[in-house]
């Protein structure tokens, strides 16, 4: 028992009244990688903040090696030896890579920094995790991807002995998947505990050894991996059966909706052209830096198109900015949802009401409160987001539930048109599905979904076609009959032969 | 309207200002043992002393003239000036002053228009108005005021003298003030430049120092460099400066002439920087300020009176 | 009931109108205790008058401040409003002309300044820093670096009298003019702040720009108008001291764009944008003259009255900071 | 060759210190063709001597803006320092103790400012702005709200000519001695931002606090240290303004902490926080004295001055940014 690397004992917490952990126990080993799973809100980061020295723990007892710590701050508990990797990014984007790996333990020599073995070291860092990047760039010039695997090298730079990984692989594609696991075997080997939270079942087997499993603050089980089949492990999550990962329906492709022609904007999209048709989810495939955010981007307006012709119903629209698409039935359900999909701020209701604000004025063009609360109050029942009432400010929701929320305010407009961009990025699984339902239910009501993900799984078994996206381009179109992980996995990586 | 004042005060300013050295004396002994009064208040009157500003040398020393006649008189004299030059919060002082229930208000215009409507309300509630240093658009029982357009013209003919003195009959002159927008220093610009009319003298674009010593410094260390022959200080802020400026040039044969009384400026003085300054005599205005107002408040007539309290030269001789 | 004042509590903002309100009140009264005056019926008109144009300014600020803005050009668009508008009446130009005239100046700057913060993305620290030397070069320029003549020497007497009285002097049911203008502003603004759908974009940009762009708000269109309406009220304060003085001071409004974040913020505005209610404005620009009136009817000197308004500046906001401690974590991501 | 141009041009803030130079010799010419004694030696002396203040100021600004806060207590501080200093000594004290009493309680409003920005997380602007109240008032208190006397009147010429020849008048190498103060403590200053752990925390907090705090870097007391560093340079100042004048004036240093930001912001020092180098504020303090002191040696009227200096800040800010287009996308979430 005192063998135990990390020992949490009944830690309880909660935010301004409500309960968030009640009473979790946690253990970990030597050389042991812990599976952590629950659905959105469980618990997990909250858990493992607590772990880091980022909250204060309401009671419970945390040991390390069997010796009782009281982290005040998070550098207490990292010179105890506890990494964590944030679920969030959490970088400075004006230093540059190593800049930001080393903060907070920067090498010195005498007064001044020593820029140079900084640079060196990180550099090696990550080299090691087979990253091609200069570690004197910028953060903020780095893609979403790019960031998170800096903020890996960050945490392992640490040579930590217990290392926490909120999530880490939600941005990464399956190659930088590879590599990290790669690296977390290795410490591993070098008898380090490591913490692994994801929502990606399907990596488990390839990384974890044992699993534990919260439910709304609670711990259900844990044990060895071997012991449990993924669907045990979604029963034990959700607390229910789910028959159909992929609840994927049928019904009549209708007309054209959307037709883009030789989208252009900047060296991520080039030359797209593709048409979406009624009551269809239009899957797009790639590696994450395809550019499928950025021609969504473009499509919808956010980024300057360089040129290209865009039709909604046969007629040529221009969507010059994100005001235009949406007055044309277009919504955005943008990859980045704290950044780009949220007034964190603002209440869950102002959120909801944003772009609805037209259909909620009365007679006089004045705002009606009724209208508004009517709207929000039906939208946060249809789409069961958990949430104290309307008024929670939605920084506080679970990723999960912010999702919903991003959802339900373009829904309110019954677009024609919807762009999901990773709609399912960091949402447990029982979410996940009721996002599924969600795009069928549009689809039923004819409504063109494109339907961007990097999880190959939900592509395939939710898209009735799908687009392969590489180095801005479409590399390839696939009917779900011809589609399979194989000849995706063909197209996403047919890059151009440089001359 | 105030033109015409000028006008009629000329006279008296002139004979004031050539008389300068001893008219200083005899002041400075009126401010000091001013032990007998006059006058006596026949109700312990509440008065309000209301100046540009709180913070200039020149209107601490009018309140202390004012406060210490007070005593002697039997009134109270409350001092409620801006904390800045600012009409706008000077006409709030005048309400003020008016809700506070005053009997009379002495008090030194920022502008001659801007308070003239606020003073018409609180002699309409029977508040007995007198100016000291400058007077407003509105007949009051008296003023005691220094004519500055006089006063600028007389430094302007002490610079000419000297300069002429040196054999110097042209060349450029730079002017110095604390802002654009008070009449008093805008007067003494005005009367300054006056005294050079028709001399081959030609007079700089004045420069503002916001009554802030080292920015005057600054801006005149900028006309030395440029060779100006003399520099004409507005105020006491100004007035420092210059003399600092021309101290470090060490090239004292550049003229400075400045306005008002400091330790500074006597100092300067002595020491051969700046060949003289305007001396104002606030503690008297301050004195006969609130004697009049005790006199018409006891129901004495004085006509609207008005008395250039003058200003008088200072220079090396007779600042032994 | 217990509800209810929950449900108002949570509205952004109002636990800072409230703090604000208290404040206010224990000041008035200790001034009241150190001179009985200060309850005097005229002092209550005067504070009401004075505090018009601070409430006005405040507004402004708030407005852009909401959207996490600043504006800094304020002061010295008050002092060429008062400048333009005096200037040309001096010149023989018919009240209203004058007063459409400055106004149209005052939005240009406003417009500018739109433009630089919203268009060209400049820090709006800079930006009106800019816009407030050339505003204050503009009073300067009109009339030559003087101060302008009393109005009335051209407009004549009556005409002269008309214009003050309208802005400054005059009374309707016993409450002087500037207190009914400044109101009447102010419901019109804090209706649009609360009830449309401009209101509402204003919040969401304050709170985040990129999301609300995806949301389909314009947000340079939405700074615009923040900074046309912060220039508007700076105009009518023009008005107002123009009136007030019955001529154009160049230096006028000096320093009004301070005592307009005072006002918004000691009422519960965020500086840091996405919060803040005009209501709270209103309370703070009350204290902040309540605290001029009391310190200058009590007679302190100069020093004493910089120091107290110093530290009730602070305290007020300190207050509201400690009150909502929970809330002080999310703020740190934004400051 | 092509990448070490590359290299230095990405190094923080490089882009906008380089376009300050740029602009800087633009002026510099430009005024000296209107009026050549702008090049005179005497002229360039006095250049140097005067940017010095800006200088120290905007040293002390850059780092406060670096982490993202703003400090406009500056001038206040300015002035406070400034007539301690001389209120003392015309007291008898000897040089050294008032120099240091005034330096203590410099650091101590610094102090307050860094507690209640980073302790107490208020709106720095909010926070510096009660702050600026009360030194100022201090500043009217010390010698009972007037202007001191001059220091030598006590202490005596010599001693005089001493402080004042030390901070102003003397001179070493041919340059004012005021140059190399500011110099030397621009160099100390550069080292500490450029080289060692509090400057990399500086940037990281300016940059994304969460970030920084998670990471381990005590966020509070960064930001306490930068406004220690601003009111040190504020009491420098203070001294050298009180030797310049050889009194003590209590509205020294009025409006100095807008200069500040100027010449850091002109310099390419990002209000937003994150970014900026010394160098620039050197080159913005320099372009904004050579403004001042050109405008001046050419005799442009007050109006014209304002708006001349108000443009140039605009510009030489709008500039910046249409340069960096790019990037502006990543501020927009920021701003
Ligand atoms: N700072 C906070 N203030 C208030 N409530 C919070 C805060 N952080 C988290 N919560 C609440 O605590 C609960 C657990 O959040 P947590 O982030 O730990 O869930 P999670 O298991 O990490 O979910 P996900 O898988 O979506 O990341 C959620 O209901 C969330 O709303
Ligand atoms: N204009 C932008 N500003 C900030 N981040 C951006 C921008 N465009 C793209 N990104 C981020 O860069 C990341 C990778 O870029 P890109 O969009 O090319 O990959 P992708 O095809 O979207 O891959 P994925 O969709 O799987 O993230 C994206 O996750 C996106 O969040
Ligand atoms: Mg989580
Ligand atoms: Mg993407």
């Amino acid at each position: 028992m005192g063998n135990s690397l990390v020992q949490m004992k009944n830690i309880a917490k909660s935010f301004s009244g409500t309960k968030v952990l009640k009473g979790v126990n946690l253990e970990l080993g030597h050389g042991e990688i812990l599976a952590l799973l629950g659905e959105n809100g469980a618990g997990k980061s909250t858990l493992m903040k607590i772990l880091s020295g980022i909250y204060s723990k309401d009671s419970g007892e945390i040991y390390l090696d069997g010796e009782l710590c009281h982290f005040q701050n998070p550098k207490e508990a990292q010179n105890k030896g506890v990494a964590i990797i944030h679920q969030e990014m959490n970088l400075c984007n004006d230093l540059s890579v190593s800049e930001n790996i080393f903060l907070g333990r920067e090498v010195m020599e005498g007064l001044s920094l020593n820029h140079k073995k900084m640079d060196e070291e990180a550099q090696k860092i990550l080299d090691d995790l087979g990253i091609s990047m200069k570690s004197t760039e910028l953060a903020g010039d780095l893609k979403v991807s790019e960031q998170q695997m800096v903020e890996i090298a960050k945490a392992l730079s640490q040579n930590a002995k217990v290392l926490i990984m909120d999530e880490p692989t939600s941005a990464l594609s399956r190659k930088e998947i590879e590599d990290l696991f790669r690296v977390i075997r290795k410490l591993r080997d070098e008898g380090r505990g490591i913490i692994y939270i994801s929502h990606r079942l399907d990596e488990l087997r390839a990384i974890a050894d044992k699993v534990s499993i919260l439910r709304d603050g609670e711990n259900v089980i844990s044990g060895d991996l071997k012991d449990f089949s993924i669907d045990d492990i979604i029963r034990h999550m959700v607390g229910r059966e789910i028959q159909d990962k992929f609840p994927r329906i049928l019904c009549e492709k209708g007309k054209e909706i959307l037709r883009v022609e030789n989208l252009n904007a900047g060296p991520k999209v080039r030359d797209i052209s593709f048409s979406l048709y009624e009551g269809e989810i239009l899957g797009i495939a790639g590696l994450m830096g395809a550019g499928r955010t950025e021609m969504t981007r473009a499509l919808f307006g956010v980024d300057e198109k360089t040129s290209g012709k865009i039709y909604l119903f046969g007629e040529e629209v221009k969507t010059n900015t994100p005001k235009d698409s949406i007055e044309l039935g277009m919504a955005l359900i943008p990859e980045d949802r704290r950044k780009d999909g949220l007034c964190t701020d603002l209440s869950i209701r102002e959120n909801i009401s944003l772009p609805n604000l037209d259909s909620m004025k009365n007679s006089l063009g004045v705002l009606s409160k009724e209208l508004e609360l009517k709207i929000s109050e039906d939208t946060i029942k249809s789409l069961n987001v958990k949430a104290k009432d309307r008024e929670m400010i939605s920084k506080n929701l679970s990723g999960g539930n912010q999702q919903k929320v991003v959802l339900g305010k373009w829904l309110v407009r019954n677009p024609k048109v919807i762009l999901f961009d990773e709609p399912t990025r960091g949402i447990d699984i029982g979410a996940k599905v009721e996002i599924y339902q969600i795009m069928n239910e549009l689809k039923k009501k004819g409504v063109g979904v494109l339907f961007i993900s990097s999880e190959m799984e939900e592509v395939l078994g939710m898209s009735d076609r799908i687009l392969i996206f590489c180095d801005g381009r479409i590399t390839g179109e696939l009917s779900r009959e011809e589609a399979n992980q194989e000849n995706i996995l063909k197209f996403a990586t047919r890059y151009e032969e440089k001359v | 309207t105030s033109d015409k004042q000028d006008a009629k005060d000329t006279t008296a300013a002139v004979t004031e200002g050539t008389t300068a050295a001893g008219e200083e004396k005899a002041t400075e002994e009126k401010a000091e043992n001013s032990g007998e009064t006059t006058v006596k208040a026949d109700k312990p009157y509440k008065l309000a002393l209301i100046t540009m500003d709180s913070l200039d040398q020149h209107w601490v020393t009018l309140n202390e003239g004012a406060q210490a006649e007070a005593k002697l008189v039997g009134v109270e004299v409350k001092f409620m000036s801006p904390d800045t030059k600012d009409d706008s919060k000077q006409i709030e002082c005048v309400n003020n002053a008016v809700a506070g229930g005053v009997d009379g208000i002495m008090i030194a215009a920022n502008g001659p228009d801007a308070i003239s409507a606020s003073l018409k309300e609180a002699q309409a509630q029977g508040i007995k108005i007198v100016y000291v240093d400058s007077p407003a658009n509105v007949d009051a029982e008296a003023s005691f005021a220094t004519n500055n357009k006089q006063g600028g013209k007389t430094a302007g003919e002490e610079m000419k003298k000297a300069l002429e003195a040196q054999g110097i009959t042209k060349g450029n002159i730079g002017v110095i003030s604390t802002n654009a927008s008070t009449q008093s220093t805008v007067d003494r610009d005005n009367g300054f430049r006056e005294a050079f009319e028709g001399s081959d003298f030609t007079i700089e674009e004045t420069q503002y120092c916001d009554g802030d010593a080292a920015k005057a410094q600054t801006i005149a260390e900028n006309y030395i460099t440029k060779g100006v022959v003399g520099i004409f200080g507005g105020n006491e802020g100004s007035t420092v400066g210059i003399g600092n400026a021309i101290k470090a040039s060490g090239d004292n044969k550049i003229v400075g002439v400045g306005f008002d009384k400091s330790d500074n400026i006597k100092s300067l003085i002595q020491d051969g920087y700046l060949l003289c300054t305007m001396a104002q005599n606030p503690d008297v205005m301050g004195k006969m300020g609130v004697d009049a107002l005790v006199e018409s408040l006891n129901g004495k007539d004085l006509k609207g009176e008005t008395v250039d309290t003058g200003v008088s030269v200072l220079n090396k001789d007779n600042l032994k | 009931m217990k509800n209810k004042v929950k449900e108002i509590l949570r509205i952004r903002g109002m636990r800072g109108a409230i703090t604000a309100f208290v404040g206010l009140v224990i000041i008035y009264v200790v001034f009241g205790c150190i001179n009985d005056k200060v309850f005097s019926l005229q002092n209550n008109l005067n504070l009401l008058r004075s505090m018009a144009k601070y409430l006005l300014i405040g507004i402004g600020q708030s407005f852009v401040m909401i959207t996490g803005n600043i504006d800094l050009s304020i002061g010295s668009v008050v002092g060429m409003s008062a400048m333009v508008t005096a200037s040309l009446m001096t010149r023989g130009v018919p009240i209203m002309v004058a007063l459409l005239v400055s106004l149209l100046i005052g939005l240009i700057i406003g417009y500018v300044n739109g433009e630089l913060v919203g268009k060209f993305q400049m820090p709006p620290f800079i930006a009106t820093l800019g816009t407030m030397f050339v505003a204050r070069g503009i009073a300067y320029l009109v009339n030559g670096n003087r101060n302008t003549d009393n109005i009335a020497s051209i407009l004549g007497k009556d005409q002269g009298k008309l214009f003050q009285d309208a802005f400054y002097y005059g009374k309707i049911l016993g409450i002087y003019t500037t207190f009914w203008i400044a109101f009447l502003i102010f419901l019109i603004f804090s209706f649009i702040l609360g009830k449309t759908k401009l209101g509402r974009h204003i919040y969401a940009v304050g709170s985040n720009k990129e999301a609300s762009r995806l949301s389909g708000v314009d947000i340079v269109s939405v700074i615009k108008k923040t900074y046309l309406i912060s220039a508007f009220c700076s105009v009518i304060v023009g008005y107002i001291l123009c009136a007030q003085a019955g001529m154009g001071n160049m230096e006028a409004g000096n320093m009004y764009e301070m005592y307009g974040v005072a006002a918004g913020v000691i009422g519960g505005v965020s500086p840091l944008g996405g919060s803040g209610l005009l209501l709270g404005t209103f309370q703070g620009a009350l204290l902040w003259q309540t605290l001029e009136n009391g310190l200058n009817m009590v007679g302190a000197q100069v020093g004493i009255q910089r120091i107290v308004i110093g530290v009730i500046v602070v305290l007020a906001v300190l207050m509201d900071v400690l009150v909502r401690n929970g809330n002080l974590f999310s703020k740190k991501n934004k400051q």
